[in-house]
């Protein structure tokens, strides 16, 4: 693993290898063949909520195919999904469902938050029942923006994701969220209010204080 | 049982319910019994979006349904009435996600009733043939859908998609957007389209059929589907004009209304098309309905491409920004795939509508979804539901 | 012990196990369990007296098991069918609530 | 001489290496190497299956299907099993732990049990049983146990309707199943699955006349049996069971994980073993088509004819819709059962009839009247028909 | 007495025992599923190979199944509280039924399993049904028409009560 | 095909000749559209439905849209100050009498014929104040396509109609309380709006 | 007879599939990242402001007029006035000083690609972008555009939407010309006069 080596000595490594697969021998570490079939079996949760979900459904279908990436394999169960796309809308209403989907899928899991509305409410973000981006609840790997986005937005999107998935190390500070003991697979549910959902965010989740330091 | 949960039952049962809300049915039937409750939804394969429907079984048998809606309740009456004119068209786009573009067409028809502009012929021509594009892209995806609910693997949805995506090509390269093409404006359109735009539009035109044809060999014939789809959810004619059932769905129980008929809004008194029947109200005749319906499109395109007329497509008296019509009201609608639908706007003089309402053809098509279902399984619910078709941003807005 | 003996008190067990349940039980389908039991502790004892009995190659302990399966099958149908019957009469399968002849 | 070498290599290799072990062990080995090859074959063919089935299904709609994952997306079966394997693995509160684990675990199992009495090609059968079919087919009816397993151990209600569907289903379909194989085994008069290929051997010409789909019971039989195999498969358009537009994933819709991979492999299993049984009781089992072609050994030659079986199977999931619950039963019951019954006397009158052009015709007479009734019995009961419109101006 | 036969004979008694006695009754009729299997493992131990996978095929592959569906449609699981005394004096019985049965095997002295281990192949069992035992063939064909007929009757008996 | 349009006078003497009783109001439009409407009084309202429903020749059988409609209370706006006549801007605006009008919920149909072709036909309904208790007589006895457009008039405006057969809440949660399509509405304020706090902070 | 309909789907079917190995018609898939559609000219997604010459920062034609702030339909524009004004860097104003934009923020995780703003600007300085390929994790710092990230020079629009920047430019040079023509009167007048008549010119295109 990794983690002993150092920077320099990853970097030889990283040749030595790229240099070997050119000469056909595969070498592999354990945490590669984790990571390389974690990216290239990412089976998304059929979730469908407004607009984005025509165009995700548009990119699963002849012209864009998301099948090459061996991510066609759209499981009702979120048992066996790896990949919620929160594609569109999250009114406040449909919120706690969303969250509840989240918390049956089994680690590792991966959320995309698909177009505008699925990110910060979009345009529809004034409104009385929409949420306003479905981080305030749930970890978001990947943000597409776009009102909705092309389908060839949604696999970018889904390659930077596996580019995400195949930069983590499974050992140090920075592993992936579902290596880390401490931290929570399963978030609590909003529940619906006499005027708004309550709480109005997750404070595990909701982090926005980034964006001030900015 | 213990103390403690009698308790609870005697808090809960103290409090009143809220205003005006009927009481759940017991999910017993009369003999007592225990039913089997399941809500299906709000995320489920089959309810096309974020639709619930609480489904009482007794054996495999639906004895209630209701459906419960507002899981993508976005708001947008209240967000257009707070905003100018202008800036609600791209809001319509999102109404029916599927059909953009007729959307904007009855929001425009709305706003020009009430304003008093005209337009001008050659945006008509225009109008009636991203609307027909439309029809066809909302048809073909709904079979497909359909069939989908049908569990046939997606091969249906599949090829319905290889035609909608030339559609969007369409519709991509002559607005800019694939689905949400904010298109039209009050008093017209808002670009010109080419002469090679129109030559496409010819050329995907004469092509159509034969995946009308293709998609009827693969399914019209098939015994299985005629099975799951003959005699399923039937709907009586009077039972649809009652509940404001639309579009396809109302015709398929036989009822003669189709508002390009009757209402002739735009240059659609000029084409020649029929409206096509159906005899039984059931999933069958729905999915036939729209088969027919596209092959009319197909005609209807091919007569609209034909004698488009040169001229301006504005309006010279329409302005983009800054409408303020008289204070008043009126009521548009078009015949949008789905349906009727409506705009309903009132006007306080102020650049903003006092009050902006849809008409939404999918919700009022529901109405009647606990009538259609009751008796049958959830399978064949899950067909009627994809027999409807509905676009939850429209139903919920 | 011979294998004949060791079938025969397995079989015996297994009857024994069946008829205790049988009795102590109260639901109807717990009884029709404990009978199928009982049933099969016989059908145990005709393939050991088949085997280690005099006659092989007559085949009466296989015919008559195959018999006795087929028969076991109709009487499991027919008394889920009873059970099934009395269920949505009664409401219940707990026989110690089912002793009335008359509805 | 050489082609029956390699006709027998695995055969004689395991001879070689159970001749080289211990005496005490020989037998153990010998068990050993027979359920080895089995347990690493079927479940990698399992693997390329879901590869194939996944670009097939693309092909037939217009697209590539998996092309990224290694040359031409052939290792996106490893992608997914390395996935699965460091998925979580749930277990919902209310489920019932021990149920809800060995439920998969059970249905692999059975599923195995069932390639024992399968002759995967001359000589080579795990179990040369006497009652080999009713091996096969007592390892399929354990099957259902493990899927009721599935769905009630999950509390979970989808899964539950999913169980009892597959099993109603399963129990429906096996009826059927299982007479029109035994028309085959009353042709064959064995129960054994080698001598039912034994009987089958033979060429005329080059015809390989005496497989028993060249008779017109037999191809009944075949095509019914292997509508039946569909269903007992839960394959498309019996999947009910898993039907996604109904009831989620159905009985495995609280499976992850492993677990689900597991069902998933059991599910394929099940599918290749019935298959596998079908060229067994039709096509031949390991012979070869053609009398020329015998040069190619056998085990090829029944992988082959298998995995066009699989093919067929992808092809229908492509294109057909799914049924209805009632639909289904009705078809078991109604047309199934009875056109079964049909091929058995069929069968009856093949045997005692001479040979000929006349066997031949008064064999198929009641085959093709039959279904022609039920068929239209079948739609004309419920008026199913191509329906013309009429249209307004 | 070889070591497969002792395991088993340990498989079906222990299923029969929590088949009897385990609280779910769905876990009841799955012991009673192992124990089943078990039996049938101890048929082909004893050579009786087709009896044993019959066994399988009826008892696992239907009777089961049929009793879990009643199970299931009957939503009854036993009262948590059983009478003490009905359970004891049940126990009591079958333990007397047990004594008996025990003393009478091994006092019987019938007990002189000595017989060549042999098959039954399955061609003989065919000929012999059809020959020797053709009456109860046939009688047992007219027992499962009848039973098939009287579930039919009473599954439409319901339907037309319930209509 | 199309039909000769009905006027709302006309509809209104029908009404008032069939319904003894019933007080019919013509609301004059003064938009280009020409769509004026009927109001109806609230005892009446079903009867004068179920007679625009089954009278030969007004067959009026598809109500098509069903609507709610929240009047301030009007001290401000110039518009609603005339009372009788909402949308009028004509010589009533100089009627002006009172300086404060209590504003009212109104429910609007439009109503159309299937069979005759004709339409629309527009029906109103008030009520008297825009408190939280208001009532109005439902008609989804008469079209069934009122049914979840009144259901939505309650939830977003919190109109009660009186013999609706179910009356929820058909956009928002059961448990929310507000009518968040009525002018005066307030949102939930969202300390964490972010986005808009950065732009407002520059 | 029961079947016909079956067999004619599957024929269906395996004409699709084996069509899929000889025909394009038949084979829609266009691999993504290796193999890309042609976008056409008007396609657009986020907004980019215009500039002039080679200075991003003074080439900005946008004068902070804010109309598109206040007519952007989900209000994602977000715009403050400069205080001073800058010198006609890029050439469209007739030298004129003109005032710019001191923060021109738009944030695309809110933007509906309406094309609004670019409908209703009066001086041709905000125009649609093409991009699409822009998923990012940072949700705050990548979805919030500053006036750098959203510039981008004349020869960008011009190689993206050809024809409507040719429109464009020529509609600018005319201006030009008409304003050169009479320096005096229109000076003052420039900013705030044409909104209403270029918003009309730019529907008519």
């Amino acid at each position: 693993m990794r983690a002993g080596l150092g920077g320099v000595m990853d970097e030889e490594l990283k040749n030595l290898k790229a240099e070997l697969s050119k000469h056909g021998v595969f070498t592999t570490t354990f945490e590669e063949l984790y990571n390389w079939g974690r990216k290239n079996s990412v089976w998304p949760l059929t979730f469908g909520l407004a607009c984005c979900a025509i165009e995700m459904i548009a990119t699963t279908m002849a012209r864009y195919d998301l099948a090459r990436f061996g991510a066609e394999v759209f499981r009702a169960s979120p048992r066996q999904a790896d990949l919620i796309i929160v594609s569109g809308t999250v009114t406040k209403k449909m919120a706690p469902q969303v969250v509840r989907l989240y918390n049956q899928m089994p680690e590792p899991k991966y959320v995309i938050a698909m177009g505008a509305c699925a990110i910060s409410g979009g345009p529809f973000r004034d409104g009385y029942n929409v949420l306003k981006g479905i981080d305030r609840y749930i970890p978001v790997d990947v943000h597409i923006p776009g009102c909705p986005p092309r389908p060839e937005a949604l696999i970018d999107a889904f390659m930077t994701l596996q580019k995400k998935i195949d930069a983590q190390q499974l050992t140090g500070e920075d592993r992936p969220r579902h290596l880390k003991e401490d931290l929570p697979s399963e978030f609590p549910v909003p529940e619906y209010g006499e005027h708004d959902l309550e709480p109005p965010n997750n404070a595990e989740v909701w982090n926005p204080l980034k964006v001030i330091q900015k | 049982m213990s103390p403690e949960t009698a308790n609870l039952e005697e808090i809960v049962a103290q409090v009143p319910p809220a205003r005006g809300v009927v009481e759940p049915l017991p999910p017993v039937n009369a003999e007592g019994e225990q039913l089997l409750e399941i809500s299906m939804g709000p995320h489920h394969p089959s309810t096309h979006g974020v639709f619930r429907m609480n489904v009482v079984l007794e054996g495999e048998q639906v004895v209630r349904l209701k459906p419960v809606f507002g899981y993508l309740h976005r708001n947008h009456e209240k967000i257009a009435e707070n905003a100018a004119y202008l800036a609600a068209i791209p809001y319509t786009d999102r109404l029916d996600y599927l059909c953009s573009m007729t959307n904007n067409w009855g929001y425009a028809l709305a706003v020009e009733k009430l304003a008093g502009i005209g337009v001008p012929e050659r945006a008509e021509y225009i109008r009636v043939i991203v609307a027909e594009l439309t029809r066809l892209q909302n048809h073909a995806s709904l079979i497909g859908f359909l069939m989908q609910d049908m569990g046939m693997s997606g091969t249906p949805l599949m090829y319905a998609f290889r035609e909608r995506e030339k559609i969007l090509d369409l519709f991509e390269s002559l607005s800019g957007a694939r689905m949400m093409c904010n298109y039209m404006r009050f008093g017209g359109v808002r670009v010109d389209t080419s002469a090679e735009w129109l030559r496409q539009v010819r050329e995907l035109n004469g092509e159509f059929p034969r995946f009308l044809d293709e998609f009827e060999s693969l399914l019209a014939g098939n015994e299985i589907l005629m099975g799951r789809a003959q005699g399923v959810g039937v709907l009586s004619p009077e039972l649809a004009v009652s509940s404001g059932a639309s579009g396809p769905m109302l015709r398929a129980s036989g009822v003669n209304y189709d508002v390009r008929k009757v209402d002739g809004y735009g240059v659609y008194d000029r084409f020649s098309f029929r409206v096509p029947l159906g005899d039984h109200g059931d999933v069958y005749d729905r999915y036939m309905m729209r088969v027919l319906e596209m092959r009319e499109s197909v005609k209807i395109l091919e007569q609209a491409v034909r004698d488009i007329p040169a001229g301006p497509i504005m309006d010279p008296k329409a302005r983009l920004r800054g409408l303020r019509p008289k204070a008043g009201e009126a009521y548009g609608r078009i015949e949008s795939p789905k349906g009727e639908l409506g705009f309903y706007l009132i006007s306080d003089g102020t650049g903003n509508p006092y009050r902006y309402r849809v008409r939404p053809p999918s919700l009022i098509n529901l109405t009647v979804l606990e009538d259609m279902c009751l008796g049958r399984g959830v399978a064949d619910v899950v067909v009627i539901l994809g027999s409807v078709d509905i676009v939850l941003g429209e139903v919920d807005r | 012990m011979s294998p004949l003996t060791g079938c025969l008190l397995i079989s015996a067990l297994l009857f024994s196990v069946g008829l205790g349940g049988a009795l102590s039980r109260r639901s109807a389908i717990l009884v029709l369990i404990g009978i199928e039991l009982m049933l099969n502790a016989a059908n145990l004892n005709f393939i050991a007296f088949w085997r280690y009995g005099p006659h092989p190659e007559a085949l009466t302990g296989v015919i008559f098991v195959i018999f006795s399966i087929a028969i076991a099958a109709a009487e499991a149908a027919v008394g889920l069918g009873l059970i099934m019957a009395v269920y949505r009469h009664a409401k219940t399968t707990d026989l110690t609530r089912v002793d009335s002849m008359k509805g | 001489m050489t082609t029956q070498a390699v006709d027998q290599i695995f055969v004689t290799i395991k001879h070689w290496l159970v001749l080289q072990s211990p005496a005490v062990i020989q037998p153990a080995v010998s068990v050993l190497l027979s359920v080895l090859p089995l347990l690493i074959i079927f479940p990698s063919l399992f693997a390329v299956t879901t590869v194939l089935e996944r670009k097939g299904l693309g092909r037939m709609q217009n697209r590539y299907g998996p092309n990224r994952v290694g040359p031409y997306g052939f290792l996106q079966p490893l992608a997914d099993g390395i996935k699965a394997l460091i998925k979580e693995d749930i277990v919902p509160v209310g489920a019932d732990k021990l149920v809800h684990f060995l439920a998969p675990l059970l249905l692999v199992m059975t599923a195995f049990l069932e390639y024992a009495v399968i002759p995967v090609g001359r000589n080579m059968v795990v179990a040369d049983m006497d009652s080999a079919l009713v091996f096969f087919f007592a390892a399929g009816a354990a099957m259902e146990v493990s899927i009721f397993m599935a769905g009630w151990g999950s509390r979970n209600k989808y899964s539950m309707l999913g169980a009892m569907r597959a099993v109603a289903q399963m129990i429906s379909y096996e009826a059927p199943l299982i007479l029109s194989s035994i028309a085959v085994v009353m042709i064959a008069g064995s129960l054994s699955t080698t001598t039912i290929v034994e009987r089958q051997a033979g060429y005329w010409g080059v015809w390989p006349y005496h497989w028993y789909v060249f008779t017109p019971w037999g191809m009944a039989g075949f095509v019914l049996f292997m509508i039946a195999a569909t269903a007992e498969s839960n394959r498309s358009p019996f999947d009910l069971p898993e039907g996604e537009s109904e009831i989620i994933a159905g009985y495995f819709t609280e499976y992850s994980g492993f677990k689900f991979a597991l069902f998933f492999l059991g599910e394929y299993l099940g599918m290749f073993a019935i298959s596998g049984l079908a060229v067994t009781l039709f096509l031949g089992g390991w012979a070869a088509p053609l009398s020329f072609l015998t040069f190619i050994p056998s085990w090829i030659w029944f992988f082959a004819k298998l995995m066009t079986l699989i093919a067929g199977f992808i092809w229908i999931r492509g294109t057909l819709p799914r049924l209805r619950m009632d639909q289904l039963m009705n078809f078991a019951w109604k047309f199934m059962l009875p056109m079964t019954l049909v091929v058995i006397f069929s069968a009856g009158i093949w045997r005692f009839m001479p040979s000929g052009i006349v066997r031949w015709v008064v064999c198929a007479i009641p085959i093709v009247l039959l279904y022609w009734l039920l068929g239209r019995a079948l739609m004309g009961g419920r008026k199913l028909e191509k329906r013309t419109y009429r249209f307004a101006e | 007495m070889t070591v497969p036969f002792l395991i088993l004979a340990a498989i079906t008694i222990a299923g029969a025992v929590a088949a009897m006695t385990l609280r779910k009754l769905v876990h009841c009729a799955l012991a009673l599923a192992v124990s089943l299997v078990g039996l049938a493992g101890l048929y082909l131990d004893l050579g009786a190979q087709f009896v044993g996978l019959a066994q399988v095929l009826v008892y696992v592959g239907a009777v089961v199944i049929l009793i879990v569906f009643a199970i299931l449609l009957t939503r009854g699981d036993e009262p948590a509280s059983p009478r003490v005394g009905r359970a004891v004096s049940g126990v009591m019985i079958s333990a007397c039924v047990f004594g008996v049965l025990v003393w009478a095997v091994v006092s019987g002295g019938a007990a002189q399993g000595t017989a060549a281990p042999s098959l039954a192949p399955i061609s003989d069992i065919g000929h012999a049904m059809m020959s020797r035992y053709i009456l109860p063939l046939e009688v047992v064909g007219l027992l499962l028409t009848a039973a098939l007929i009287g579930a039919v009757v009473i599954a439409m008996e319901e339907k037309r009560r319930t209509k | 095909m199309r039909a000769e349009p009905i006027t709302a006078e006309q509809v209104k003497a029908a009404i008032e000749a069939a319904v003894p009783g019933c007080r019919v109001q013509v609301l004059a439009n003064a938009s280009p559209s020409g769509q004026h409407s009927l109001i109806l009084d609230h005892e009446h309202a079903a009867e004068a439905a179920r007679f625009l429903r089954d009278d030969p020749t007004l067959r009026l059988d598809y109500c098509s849209n069903a609507t709610g409609v929240d009047w301030l209370d009007s001290e401000l706006s110039e518009k609603v100050k005339v009372k009788k006549l909402v949308d009028g801007a004509e010589t009533e605006v100089e009627e002006v009498r009172k300086t404060k009008v209590p504003g009212y919920l109104e429910a609007v149909y439009h109503l159309y014929s299937v069979e005759k072709k004709h339409g629309p036909v527009i029906v109103r309904m008030r009520t008297g104040d825009r408190k939280e208790d208001v009532h109005l007589p439902s008609l989804t006895g008469v079209w069934r396509s009122a049914e979840f457009q009144e259901r939505e008039i309650f939830d977003l405006y919190g109109v009660i109609f009186d013999g609706h057969p179910d009356l929820r809440r058909l956009l928002m949660w059961d448990e929310f309380k507000d009518y968040p399509m009525r002018k005066d509405y307030v949102p939930p304020a969202d300390d964490d709006d972010l986005v808009g706090a950065e732009r407002s902070g520059g | 007879m029961l079947g016909i309909g079956i067999i004619q789907g599957l024929v269906e079917t395996a004409r699709n599939f084996f069509g899929s190995y000889t025909s394009k018609q038949r084979l829609t898939t266009v691999q993504f990242p290796d193999e890309r559609l042609i976008q056409p000219e008007a396609a657009r997604v986020f907004p980019f402001l215009v500039y002039d010459t080679d200075d991003w920062e003074k080439g900005l034609r946008c004068v902070a007029c804010k109309i598109c702030e206040v007519e952007c339909p989900p209000q994602c524009i977000s715009i403050t006035k400069s205080a001073d004004k800058k010198p006609d860097y890029s050439g469209i104003y007739s030298g004129k000083p003109q005032f710019y934009p001191e923060k021109f923020d738009i944030d695309v995780s809110v933007c509906m690609s309406c094309q609004i703003c670019v409908e209703v600007c009066p001086f041709e300085a905000i125009k649609m972008d093409n991009a699409f390929e822009l998923s990012t994790d940072d949700r705050f710092g990548g979805l919030m555009w500053d006036k750098q990230r959203l510039a981008m020079p004349n020869s960008h629009y011009q190689a993206i939407h050809p024809t409507d920047a040719a429109e464009s430019d020529a509609a600018l040079a005319e201006k030009k010309a008409k304003a050169e023509a009479k320096p005096a009167a229109a000076a003052a007048a420039a900013p705030a006069k044409p909104a209403p008549e270029k918003a009309g010119a730019a529907t008519e295109r």
